[in-house]
């Protein structure tokens, strides 16, 4: 109720937001924490909160509890609650352009791909969610049956390479960050992303449609401070004060670890060009729910004109904190 | 001789087994329409009612649910909750009879409780396996402390004079133990079982949430991943059905096991 | 050395030294197979001379020695020992509320590990003897106060302990019973010469059962009076007509501080 | 209509018909400021009488008046007033085991609301009538036996009901503190003209007391006789001495088939 | 008088209380080092105790970890509990007390308590915000069952001779609650408050873990996170002290508040 009130057109008074991570405080999250932490919301005339959250189902469920108001999760997740559900979302910008997740395994007995994994056990971090439905589309594509991987828990990437020793799986789903930790820890990993193997677009901002209509405007400038944040992360000569802005958030985080993780994500942000930051690709929109639908993920297309959003980009781009 | 007064509330009292629940879910049921109509909460957060009743008619009737999802499920909790009786009521005996015991094991005891279980759960996977293993060792350890806690309370709530017969007929531990002090802390145990078993269903519960490839855990997890929030309710009803009739065979076993026990008898009985 | 020594047995249940304590250094020796009863107003320690006897107390100084071995301070062992010889009857009943008067009765016999058909005879018997053979089935809770107080003498009865300490095991029963329970309890203690510890009220009970007479004192418990009964046995009901009976109650009376109950007297 | 209507009571604790019930058809009534005893073997009946008497058990027919009003089977607020001048003391001590004796006898004060200051001194009274003004602060079981028993006395007495209902209430106490709780009892009753009914299992106690014997036997409980003490008051102890008495007490004992007691004789 | 050998075992329990805990301490770590060491389970999964106690020592001697975290941990702990023992002793009351109560009640009780919380988050975080609220009504509803039930088993096992004195006195209800069921319902609250301060820790720190932006599931979380497995165990240890130290508090009250128990009395005596 009452943020509507302040958000009306015309308004004069801050608007009031909160934006819900995607997962904890990581340094994933780089480009919100910035976007708050160096005032680049507030030039905009917005207070937005960033609160953290412990997964894509919390993402996706505060949002249309009106609890928060934007939040960031893979592609996917938005595309089957729209089509199966008919979610009310709209994505209206991708910060991150490449799929974090690899397939990892240990460099003596190494996976290759996806193929080899038919009739084996993967770790992954939890079970169902996006990393399922894309390990499905990546067996797919190698034409192995999906069914065929056997999918264990066992919680964080790096446990899981102490159940490949032990032979209880041969590979998992991690991220880079954790490979890197493995491998400071001794432990050599072998590893291929899955974007290698079927590109999605990976997180997406969203909202709900409600918001994006009434209060478009505010939308674009949430995406403008964003984008600012974003540039900002990009921008090593800011390295100190974005990992101070992150220690904000995540006290516990050493400096160096990170700016380990911050070199590590900063190419996923820039994975398609450096000129096409944020940008929302349509078409892979497309093919993903191609795919989805083949796969029976979802039962019929939703319209993605009325869910993704590609134009907000380029005003956002204009605003500038 | 009676007043009719009496026998008619009485008349209504026991034929409130039957309408009771049904009632207070209508009225649930009204109350929770009215705040969906009032708050317009969103259906992915709290979904109506109606649709609800829909996902619970669906998954009551698909027989893949019962005899996959609810009996991995049960035989988790089961087992989960066997164990937690026989560690708790042998902890409980050791540490109710012996203030050394306690002393010592009290606090690594607690600190089991205390920790939370989803910062170890690949330890538990570790040890316990990707299968049921877990979950039943989730569901043993989150339950069995208020069984170990209320069978060290019944231990020492033994009347003292009771316990003296024990001295003064010169009976040996085993049988003070397994004639004396169980059949009097028994009622304690069992109020402690009341908790236990819901302790152990959720824990189980959560042990699947936490990984794992059946029980009704995982598949209120998928659906919470799928954004099918009318099934998850439905699944939650499901859950709470479930638990409830754990819960009341556990009630209804002090009938059986304690009949002589006040907290028993007051309640065969129309209270004065 | 045979018996139950009491050697100058103090018991302090605070410790506000300023105060008399419950039980002054009483020395009490008890020879095997007599047969004692103790009497004294209410508050004066008879109970806790008891469970200190029974094992069931410490005493603050002094010890208690069954059959010459020190039982105050023992290991359990020894003390279980020294106490699977002794049965108890308790001042307030203490049965198993979950057992029905026959199992009940069957407590000590378990403990003792006999066979289940002679448990059983031996229970049935002794709930007989007490007059409660109809109640067998019923659990305490469904036994009125004296029946209760009964089956707790069956208990004690049942499985022939060399000495028996009854704590006004006859308090709660009416005349009747009370005097054939008498005359039963000094057949038993003449076929088997149990060693027996008597509380009661009465006076004229304690002459007509006992050997010897101890009379209490409140404030500080101590001894005031240790008499003996020389009244021939088997005694009569008859036995208490007599001159010497007549005597010995009003002697004991006397120290009890009653004069003669006038009451008493009447009867 | 005032006192109390016991009206052809019959109480069954088993449904089983074949067995006697242990109450049948019971009637009895007491008028106001009346003094009566029950007596009777253990277990015929005389608690479950009396506790149908104090509204705690529920006659399986028949019904209960008191004061001309139906006890049995009446609401709660009824009950509850019907009873607010009934005084019980139980035949098992039940004090609240975490007061001491004075706050456990200042109970039906608290529950009269009675100012503090006032409780406490009418507390206080009642313990030393009872002899405990030494154990007020003692917690029950720090008490023995006896001792409890009186602190139920002395709490019964404390908020001066109209009606008192005692169950065996001197069974623990030794002879002269019971001598004297009688005379006290005597005293209550003609000062304050109370409506006694009195359980014991003693003769003389009830020759002694009461305006009015009834005597019960067992299975089915049933009243056999009903006699008339005539003994004027106020009787001191050595009216146990006369002849009147003596011949009561006699007659009783015949109807409790007892023959006589010869021990009880020899007293 | 006493034996020698007797007073001897008699010091070294009395000693006990200093030396056990440490005593056990030294013993995990023992194991624990040894465990890694045969087992050479990865630092992910099982970091050594070498690493967590150095973890710890920052952690303890860093004042903000109290000043943020533990003490947001202890405030939402503190108030969840305080709201479940109204809630559970109002409960476990009118539960013990009416039948009907009990009947129509209890399955929406018992439904509350079987059902995941993960799966209610979002209607937690609606219902009571991102803050503290949320956290201490989650504390709240897994702590208040231990305690109704224990404070219902606590009133119908109120021996009947003392439940009889309370009519034959003449006393009204609020009297019977006031001075003579709750007073006897205490210590069967306490075993209850036993289990429930543990549940209302975990509740708490379950609730921080769901969101929220500080106590020692927020951190702990963080910690995961961020892969500092050392620290997280650090934090494991650090909640299982902080319980600890809460179910300490609620165990010594029992000797305050009701001395006059056999449960008490036992452990004040030297048991015989
Ligand atoms: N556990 C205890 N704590 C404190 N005082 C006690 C305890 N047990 C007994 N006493 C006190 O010791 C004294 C003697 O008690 P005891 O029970 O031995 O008396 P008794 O002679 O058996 O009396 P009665 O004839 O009434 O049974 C009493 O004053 C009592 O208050
Ligand atoms: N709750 C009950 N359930 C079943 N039977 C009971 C119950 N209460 C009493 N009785 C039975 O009723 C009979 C009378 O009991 P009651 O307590 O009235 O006897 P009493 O005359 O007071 O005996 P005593 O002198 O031994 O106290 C007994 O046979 C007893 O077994
Ligand atoms: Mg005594
Ligand atoms: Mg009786």
């Amino acid at each position: 109720g009452e943020d509507d009130k302040s958000s009306a057109p015309g308004s004069a008074a801050t608007v009031k937001r909160t934006y819900q991570t995607a997962l904890g405080y990581n340094v994933g999250n780089a480009p919100e924490m910035v976007a708050r932490e160096a005032g680049f919301f507030s030039k905009l005339g917005l207070d937005v909160n960033v609160i953290s959250s412990t997964g894509t189902p919390q993402a996706l469920q505060g949002v249309l509890a009106k609890t928060t108001h934007y939040s960031r999760v893979q592609s996917i997740s938005i595309v089957t609650a729209v089509a199966n559900e008919n979610a009310p979302y709209v994505a209206f910008g991708t910060p991150v352009q490449r799929s974090a997740f690899e397939m990892q395994s240990l460099a003596d007995k190494p996976i290759k791909s996806v193929a080899e994994l038919a009739g084996k056990n993967l770790g992954v971090i939890s079970a169902g969610g996006t990393t399922d439905v894309l390990i499905t589309l990546m067996a797919r594509k190698e034409g192995i049956d999906p069914a065929s991987i056997k999918r264990k828990v066992v919680g964080l990437g790096v446990a899981a390479a102490e159940f490949a020793k032990r032979g209880e799986i041969v590979a998992w789903v991690g991220s880079a960050a954790e490979r890197k930790a493995l491998e400071a820890a001794g432990t050599p990993v072998s590893s291929f992303a899955f974007d290698d193997v079927v590109a999605v677009p990976a997180d997406t901002y969203f909202t709900t449609k409600e918001e994006f209509s009434a209060n478009r405007e505010v939308v674009v400038k949430v995406l403008a401070a964003f984008y600012a944040g974003l540039e900002f992360v990009l921008d090593t000569a800011n390295d100190k004060k974005t990992i101070e802005y992150i220690r904000n958030y995540n006290r516990e985080i050493k400096p160096e670890e990170a700016q380990r993780q911050l070199d590590l994500v900063r190419p996923l942000y820039t994975a398609t060009g450096k000129d096409k930051l944020m940008t929302v690709d349509k078409a892979r929109w497309a093919e993903l729910q191609e795919s989805l639908l083949a796969e029976g993920v979802i039962k019929q297309k939703a319209n993605l004109d009325d869910v993704v959003i590609d134009s907000l980009v380029a005003e956002a781009k204009a605003v500038k904190p | 001789m009676k007043p009719p007064g009496r026998n008619w509330r009485r008349a209504i009292d026991r034929s409130l087994v039957w309408w009771s629940t049904p009632l207070v879910l209508v009225l649930l049921y009204l109350i929770w329409k009215a705040y969906i109509a009032i708050t317009g909460v969103s259906p992915f957060v709290l979904p109506g009612p109606a649709a609800v009743f829909e996902a619970l008619k669906e998954q009551v009737t698909d027989p893949y649910i019962w005899k996959v999802h609810v009996w991995a499920t049960f035989t988790e909790t089961l087992w989960g909750l066997g164990i937690a009786i026989v560690i708790g009521v042998t902890l409980g005996f050791l540490i109710g009879k012996s203030r050394v015991l306690a002393r010592v094991l009290k606090p690594f005891i607690v600190a089991t409780q205390v920790t939370p279980k989803v910062a170890l759960a690949p330890l538990f996977v570790l040890w316990f396996g990707f299968g049921p293993g877990s979950k039943i060792a989730l569901a043993a350890i989150v339950s069995f402390f208020p069984i170990m806690t209320n069978t060290a309370f019944g231990i020492q709530s033994l009347p003292r004079s009771l316990r003296e017969m024990g001295t003064s007929v010169g009976a040996r531990t085993w049988y003070r133990f397994g004639r004396i002090e169980l059949p009097y802390t028994l009622a304690y145990i069992l109020a402690g079982l009341e908790v236990a078993i819901v302790l152990a269903t959720i824990g189980a519960i959560v042990g699947e949430y936490l990984g794992g490839d059946k029980g009704l855990g995982r598949y209120a997890l998928n659906l919470q991943n799928n954004l099918q929030i009318d099934m998850l309710f439905g699944s939650i009803v499901l859950m709470a059905a479930y638990g409830l009739v754990l819960y009341g065979i556990v009630v209804a076993l002090k009938y059986f096991l304690i009949p002589w026990h006040e907290s028993v008898r007051v309640l065969r009985e129309d209270q004065i | 050395m045979t018996g139950i020594h009491v050697d100058s047995v103090t018991k302090r249940f605070d410790q506000d030294a300023t105060k008399p304590p419950t039980l002054d250094e009483i020395g009490l020796s008890i020879a095997d197979g007599e047969f004692v009863a103790l009497l004294g107003p209410s508050g004066c320690g008879k109970t806790t001379l008891l469970r200190m006897i029974g094992g069931l107390e410490q005493p603050t100084s002094g010890s208690v020695l069954i059959n010459g071995e020190q039982l105050s301070g023992a290991s359990k062992t020894t003390r279980r020992k020294l106490l699977a010889n002794v049965g108890f009857v308790f001042q307030e009943h203490n049965l198993l509320p979950w057992r029905n008067a026959l199992a009940n009765v069957a407590v000590p016999l378990e403990v003792r590990k006999v066979p289940k058909a002679e448990r059983l005879r031996i229970a049935e018997e002794m709930l007989a003897l007490v007059g409660l053979s109809e109640a067998a089935g019923k659990l305490p809770h469904e036994l009125s106060g004296g029946m209760r107080q009964r089956v707790a003498i069956a208990r004690a009865l049942a499985y022939d302990p060399d000495i028996l300490l009854m704590d006004e095991p006859f308090g709660a029963v009416d005349a009747q019973t009370r005097d054939s329970l008498n005359l039963e309890l000094q057949r038993i203690w003449m076929q088997r010469r149990k060693t027996v510890v008597f509380v009661t009220h009465s006076v004229p009970e304690a002459v007509f059962l006992a050997d010897r007479v101890v009379v209490m004192r409140a404030a500080p418990g101590q001894i005031v009076e240790d008499l003996r009964v020389t009244i021939p046995r088997p005694r009569s009901l008859d036995a208490s007509l007599t001159q010497d009976f007549l005597a010995t109650t009003a002697r004991l009376r006397s120290h009890l501080g009653e004069g003669t109950s006038a009451q008493e007297l009447a009867k």
